[in-house]
């Protein structure tokens, strides 16, 4: 596989070429759009010249702008919190019930499982209208806990788990059992330790989903200041034009912050994600 | 893990703290004085000095 | 002492499976129930109204339309995704000089949320001044409609799906062939089998199992579409575009008719498990 | 008292409406409702009635016309905060350009659409890569917007007496071959762009579109690009009626509202007193309701300047030529549809074809307000 021959290999690098421009193609022209004013957007698109990718009245309005008038930081400020309290509650809790699909024996446990996976296969969409209904009766409308709590149980995130927990070694069980320890114990001294990448890779299932999520946050958030940033995005504009230079700065800011977590996490991403794949 | 766990911790105390202090605040507001939430959208936002004008005449 | 038995299993469950049974379960039945009922406008009141919300979606022209676009675009976007995927995880599977940066590259759209990805596509689709067309005049290409015109507008936005989804279906055909041990290549090297029998005969039959799982999952994303109608096509040229979910949306929030859309969701479940079993017949089913 | 103000984007702002007060919330206790809207909000039950608590005397300070428009069946259920009116606006140095007199402003010598159509074509021209088009509506795709052109060519109904059946008005005739004249000047005559309502006022202020069919609220944004821009009268068709669109902003008190009463007297201060109302408009420069400012408008001379002079004309169409749009309990379904249907007719689908089938479908949604 190794001693490819001259041209092949150019070919290859010439396909990775054509695949990485179709990657950053928006990317890019977001990015210089961000520092354009907002009627320069169209103007520079055709013909096409280098003029199109470098701005040239280069200004940072656009983010001043968003931060300033539309306090675009309060929104950064929400999703980052909710979906970092949803990450930090969410592993735990599944964690949990993970370990006891993959190591328990109790009565209806098919049942139970059988629940886990239907609603990892019944999406949110389907049941939001309900659950809204829902949350103006627990009176949580507009608070963080309408946000944060119907996304913590998550069935995806406990067939991760479980996953792992089946090939967790029996015998670590077994020994710290014998000195003296409740199954309480043996999860946070034994079994967490060891599931560091497990518990990675399903950290970031979770904080994706919250960073990317966009019905919900809609219907449940009202005052601006609980806005997530998804939402913050599309609410740029009067009632007759679009600010595309602030919404093209919202967006580089609102996909540069899961690419700063998920880069350095990559390997244990890679790995969590894709061991539901492999051994189900 | 007791990093973890304490980390956890106080992360949920922050979140319920935020919950309850949002939600009490309406509470003690309602008390003294009526609120009235209006839902417009930015171009009739632009003539909110109009409805401070309602609020200072209210008071008088 | 059975209970001491039980304490801890009911210890580790409770938390995740109370959340699961309240936030989903709880919710699902009540949108099936709602699906038997209808509200009367006159006299402001709920009554059982049978299968009445089913046969109003079954012979609303629309709603049909909308289930139509939805499978065309499921029965093409797919396969190509799936397709697209696996050569994207060959080819990063290569061993050449910045593999691991071009991998690290393809993880970028999988940060890119859908609401951003529309956003930023929609202005390149522009078909007056997007970047798009002057990039196509380049190639003496004459300028597209894309979004706007009938024919083009579900092509483009399976594109943007595309775009998308490839970079995380990938992974998990990497991951897939990176388990295949490495005798069985050597075995088919000493036998001078050619790369593409090798695939054929060796890569895929092993890679049965993860082609499953991304075909299911991938359906059932594809099948929950929402968020290009919702921003960028609003149902597309003459309804082109017109997803189920984004019918249901509309029947819910815009029309107010929560018992409608709780019928189609119920019917958007009833296809989609449908469409998973087919697929799960056809691609499991030849397990050794 | 506090008035807490919270702010949506435009289609947000009805999407909130439909999903908080279909929800019977009480987040909301006053809401912006769009004119035709009044008798389908009221429908659903969104609305309380504000009858009890609106003196006789606010009632006389608003024009018959934006009043009536507010009561449905004999209940009050919104006042009007300000009504709206369209002109033509146009790009002066595009017409100096191309070497074309400017339309008048005189309201005796309006131009006609066929008129509009063919000065447009001379003025539709590529210059120095970027594409210049003859002429652009202001909301692409909305019925406050094109519903006049059908007006203008005689159409009176869009709906039955009831409410309740669209067939044969909203695809009548007359409607027909106003989106056929719609349809042409995206298809035929290519002189329009085919862009979204929220980009088409940054064409004009761009310098990309000579006429520009728009409102006055829309000065501003001209005025801070800079634009060298003149004001006409909106146009209307050979041998047919003059007609502008109307109708704007009503306020309404929530149904599930905890403090009704106080949210009615706030409500009747904002739309009728005279003061509020004044201050409303110098701010808003929105046509006002209020029958003291318009008046004000009318005799006081600081309106003769540019491009104040605006006002006179958007009260002169307001008390001649505006015309409502339709009043019936199915409108938000009846306006979803017709807006996908004028963008379908802008990217080309036969006007005949698409509004039958529009009729087709508002009919089958109008049947649950029957039940």
């Amino acid at each position: 596989m190794n001693r490819l021959k001259k041209n092949v290999k150019i070919l290859i690098y010439l396909f990775h070429a054509v695949l990485l421009t179709i990657v950053f193609l928006p990317l890019v022209f977001a990015l210089v759009s961000s520092f354009r004013p907002l009627e320069d957007l169209y103007k520079y698109v055709r013909p096409l010249t280098l003029e199109t990718f470098i701005p040239k009245n280069f200004t940072l309005d656009a983010y001043k702008d968003i931060f300033v008038k539309y306090r675009f930081g309060t929104s950064v400020m929400n999703s980052i919190f909710v979906a970092g309290v949803t990450v930090m509650a969410g592993v735990v809790i599944n964690a949990l019930a993970g370990f006891a699909f993959a190591k328990f024996r109790f009565p209806c446990k098919r049942l139970l499982f059988g629940i886990v996976l239907l609603t990892f296969m019944v999406p949110f969409e389907l049941l939001s209208i309900n659950l809204y209904s829902m949350m103006i009766d627990f009176g949580w409308v507009d608070t963080f806990l309408a946000l944060i709590v119907p996304s913590v149980p998550n069935g995806m995130v406990i067939f991760l788990f479980r996953q792992y927990y089946l090939g967790f070694p029996d015998y670590l069980l077994e020994t710290s059992k014998i000195d003296g320890l409740n199954w309480w114990g043996i999860f946070w001294r034994v079994v967490m330790p060891n599931s560091k990448a497990v518990c990675i890779s399903s950290g970031l299932v979770l904080f994706l989903n919250q960073w990317e999520s966009f019905l919900w946050p809609v219907l449940v958030t009202r005052s601006e200041n609980m806005q997530t940033i998804q939402i913050a995005l599309n609410s740029f504009r009067t009632q007759y034009t679009k600010e595309w230079n602030n919404i093209f700065a919202a967006s580089i800011i609102a996909f540069l912050i899961p690419i700063l977590i998920i880069l350095p996490l990559q390997k244990f991403y890679v790995e969590g994600i894709t061991s539901t794949g492999s051994k189900e | 893990m007791k990093k973890l766990l304490s980390i956890l911790l106080c992360i949920c105390l922050t979140a319920g703290l935020t919950a309850c202090r949002k939600n009490n605040e309406d509470i003690q507001e309602a008390g003294n004085s009526v609120e009235l939430n209006f839902l417009v959208m930015p171009d009739i936002e632009k003539v909110s000095d109009v409805f401070k004008e309602y609020e200072k005449k209210i008071q008088l | 002492m059975r209970w001491k038995r039980m304490a801890a299993p009911l210890l580790f469950l409770t938390p995740a499976m109370l959340g699961i049974i309240v936030f989903k379960m709880v919710p699902i039945l009540q949108g099936v129930i709602d699906s038997f009922f209808q509200y009367s406008f006159i006299n402001q009141k709920t009554y059982f109204s049978g299968f009445q919300n089913y046969i109003d979606a079954l012979t609303d022209p629309i709603f049909l339309n909308s289930i139509k676009v939805t499978m065309i675009f499921n029965i093409i976007v797919n396969p190509l995704q799936v397709l697209i995927s696996f050569g994207l995880g060959l080819l990063l599977m290569i061993r050449i000089k910045g593999q691991t940066t071009f991998r690290t590259i393809h993880l970028i759209p999988i940060t890119v949320s859908f609401t951003v990805a529309c956003i930023l596509w929609g202005v390149l689709m522009n078909p007056e001044q997007g970047l798009l067309n002057s990039v196509l005049n380049l190639f003496g290409i004459p300028n597209q409609q894309f979004l706007f015109d009938k024919a083009q507008a579900l092509p483009s936005v399976i594109g943007i799906a595309t775009w998308k989804g490839v970079g995380y279906w990938a992974l998990f055909f990497i991951s897939g062939l990176e388990e295949i041990p490495s005798q069985l290549y050597e075995a088919a090297a000493i036998d001078g089998s050619g790369p593409w029998n090798t695939l054929i005969h060796i890569t895929i039959p092993q890679m049965k199992r993860t082609v499953l799982f991304v075909v299911v999952s991938d359906t059932i994303s594809n099948f929950l579409l929402f968020v290009p109608a919702y921003i960028l096509t609003n149902g597309g040229p003459e309804g082109s575009t017109d997803f189920m979910m984004f019918e249901i949306f509309k029947n819910a929030y815009t029309y107010s008719n929560v018992n409608l859309a709780s019928s189609m969701i119920v019917l958007l479940l009833v296809i989609m498990l449908a469409v998973v079993g087919i697929e799960s017949m056809l691609l499991g089913g030849r397990d050794e | 008292m506090k008035v807490n103000v919270e702010s949506l984007p435009f289609d947000k702002m009805f999407e909130a409406i439909e999903v908080r007060l279909g929800a019977k919330e009480d987040s909301i206790d006053i809401l912006l409702v769009d004119a035709p809207m009044v008798a389908n909000y009221t429908a659903k039950g969104y609305l309380a009635d504000l009858y009890s608590y609106v003196g006789e005397k606010s009632k006389g300070n608003i024009t018959e016309t934006s009043l009536g428009a507010g009561t449905i069946d004999g209940k009050l259920m919104a006042l009007p905060l300000n009504s709206s009116t369209v002109n033509l606006y146009y790009n002066k140095e595009i017409f100096k350009e191309k070497g074309i007199e400017v339309p008048p402003e005189n309201v005796d010598e309006r131009w006609t659409w066929e008129k509009v159509v063919d000065v447009a074509k001379k003025l539709t021209y590529e210059k120095d890569g970027r594409q210049i088009y003859g002429l652009c509506f202001e909301q692409i795709g909305r019925p406050y917007q094109l519903l006049p052109l059908a007006q203008s060519l005689g159409a009176e109904e869009f709906v039955n007496k009831d409410g309740s059946k669209t067939e044969g008005y909203t695809n009548s005739e007359e409607m027909v071959k106003a989106c056929q004249f719609y349809y042409d000047t995206f298809n035929t005559w290519n002189i329009s762009p085919r862009i979204s309502a929220d980009d088409a006022v940054s064409y004009f202020t761009g310098g990309q579109v000579a006429m520009f069919i728009g409102g006055p609220w829309q000065i501003p944004s001209m005025t801070e690009a800079g634009m060298d821009f003149g004001i006409a009268p909106h146009p209307y068709f050979e041998g047919g009626e003059v007609v502008t669109p109307t109708g704007s902003w009503y306020v309404g008190v929530s149904n599930y509202s905890k403090n009704k009463e106080e949210a009615a007297k706030f409500v009747e201060f904002i739309t009728t007193n005279d003061d509020a109302c004044q201050m409303n408009y110098d701010i808003g420069k929105n046509l006002p309701c209020n029958i003291h400012v318009l008046e004000a408008i009318d005799n006081d001379s600081a309106y003769e300047s540019f491009p104040d002079n605006s006002m006179k004309l958007a009260v002169y169409e307001s008390i001649n030529t505006a015309k409502a749009r339709p009043q019936m309990a199915g409108y938000a379904e009846w306006q979803s549809v017709m807006e996908k249907t004028y963008s379908d007719i802008m990217n080309g689908s036969n006007p005949k074809e698409a509004l039958d089938l529009a009729v087709a479908e508002i009919d089958k949604q109008l049947e649950k307000y029957k039940k």
